[in-house]
């Protein structure tokens, strides 16, 4: 354990503004991925004190340095000129289908709720929720949506086996 | 010496003057710049067909030099007091020029320096763990709520529709068919065939109508790059393509 | 000095891409000025250990975490190259005589250059790095310039006291 490459991965995580990926971490430092994922857990035990009140969490085998929760309030008022955008209903329940059906047509979005889905889509993209995956191979090749990085950031899951699961009768 | 210049290498002509200040490693001041008149007035030679408006700013200190040359040729006679207004204040201003040129360049490096200094992503939101969401304010229960009521409201309407629930569920993989992979795949058909190929039969492998546009933008890449020949005998004729060799 | 003030101004700082005034972190730390500055102080000394990738500067009574210049080049290649837009020839020797002269004119600034100014303003204050000042109570009352915040971070000087100095019988 080298304390300059702690030092060289803190910098590396601190200018990121998305998770970044264990794979160009070990690129960037010339360590192996073993060896890089050493040093994360190091930081993170570090990080993790009370002292701190940043912290590095792990999406899907990125890294990314966020702020501990209890320090939002402050934060908000820190930076209060910035406005919070609001997911509507709509786009809330859009994603929650994207989320657990994925991959998901827009054509299917559409049949389970009742209404055109298109501009939800949009929205959901703008905000880098959900992306498209490819397309399906049936007649008019829909394409087809999945969540993406982003949405586990910012649900705060390391991976899609981390979504709640839901038992079939309480649906 | 003929001093070689190139308009755009010199913001303005102090810029210039001081340019051959410094290439004839002499001192600012009004007997030196006197010494560069010549040289500055070559430049202007060449300078004639610029921009006028540029020009005129040169055309005044030119004739600032041209007064600090003649007073220079003169014997010293008494000259009265008008002597130091024209040639002193070029020599100050040409100092004070210097002046800042010096710290622009300890400035560039300081510059330099700082960029190595990188701060967060700028007009990032911050990201922040846990519940309190910044940027989009919504958490994973309502997410999940979100998602029993929709797919309750769902199954109400199949029931009392008697629709077959949740219809092609079925797993799909994704695709990505890229023009530099159909690219390759049309050359090793023509390396294959060297007699050609047509498009009908490039195309009659295709699994949908995105791979068919695919193929035939990598048929109009591949002809745009003179890697093959596309014929057609005839209107709605086949096409064929054929390989060039080298 | 209570661990959780530190790990709260530490979020704080790190949510910023540009430098935080002392007083807006008094404000919403409830704390005085004094106390920030002493908090504050404790990180600097800790960031600035080996073992630590960034640190925080000061910029005119403002903190920032920024990045330590030895790792700059590995940053560079995470990101591809995320190097900062460097200044001309031109916009350096205005910028230079605005930063040591200001608050200064724009006349003022030609007659030292020689060459028309406005272009070169207008880029610099494009970059956040000059703002008008006021104006002067001659004729015409002219706009004046000085330097802003971002100048001194741009620069990495802690205010405009660091501004190198030369002499002038060095000419």
């Amino acid at each position: 354990m080298d304390v300059k490459n702690l030092a060289k991965i803190e910098a590396l995580l601190f200018t990121a503004d998305e998770p970044v990926p264990l794979k160009d971490l070990a690129r960037v430092t010339d360590l192996s991925p073993a060896e890089v994922k050493e040093h994360i857990e190091v930081l993170i035990r570090e990080y993790n004190k009370n002292s701190h009140g940043i912290m590095i969490r792990e999406y899907d085998q990125s890294y990314l340095f966020v702020t501990k929760a209890e320090y939002a309030t402050f934060i908000e008022e820190l930076h209060n000129n910035r406005s919070l955008a609001h997911l509507s209903q709509a786009a809330l329940e859009t994603l929650a289908i994207i989320a657990y059906k994925q991959p998901v047509t827009r054509a299917e979005i559409e049949e389970i709720r009742g209404v055109k889905a298109e501009k939800t889509l949009l929205t959901l993209s703008k905000y880098d929720l959900i992306q498209e995956l490819g397309r399906k191979d049936s007649i008019g090749n829909p394409i087809v949506y999945g969540t993406t990085k982003k949405f586990l950031q910012h649900f705060d899951l390391k991976d899609l086996s981390q979504l709640p699961e839901i038992e079939e009768e309480e649906l | 010496m003929v001093y070689q210049v190139q308009l755009d290498t010199f913001q303005g002509p102090l810029e210039l003057l001081y340019q051959l200040v410094k290439k004839n490693k002499i001192e600012i001041s009004e007997i030196s710049l006197a010494r560069v008149t010549e040289q500055y007035l070559e430049y202007l030679e060449e300078l004639k067909d610029f921009d006028l408006d540029l020009a005129s700013e040169f055309m005044v200190i030119a004739s600032e030099l041209i007064e600090l040359k003649v007073r220079s040729l003169l014997p010293q006679a008494e000259n009265d007091d008008q002597e130091d207004e024209g040639g002193g204040d070029l020599v100050h201003r040409l100092k004070e020029y210097h002046y800042f040129k010096r710290l622009s360049r300890i400035l560039q490096d300081y510059q330099e320096k700082a960029a190595k200094r990188f701060t967060r992503p700028s007009g990032y939101e911050p990201a922040s763990a846990g519940r309190e969401e910044l940027d989009l304010a919504v958490d994973l229960t309502e997410l999940v709520e979100a998602f029993k009521k929709v797919m309750a409201a769902y199954r109400d309407k199949a029931k009392q529709e008697d629709l077959p629930l949740e219809e092609d569920w079925d797993r799909i993989n994704s695709e990505n068919i890229k023009i530099e992979d159909k690219v390759e795949y049309i050359m090793n058909r023509l390396a294959e065939n060297p007699g050609g190929i047509s498009f009908k039969e490039l195309s009659r492998n295709c699994r949908n109508r995105l791979e068919i546009v695919v193929t035939f933008l990598s048929i109009l890449e591949l002809a745009k790059l003179c890697k093959i020949r596309v014929v057609q005998d005839k209107l709605f004729a086949s096409i064929n393509l054929i390989g060039k060799t080298g």
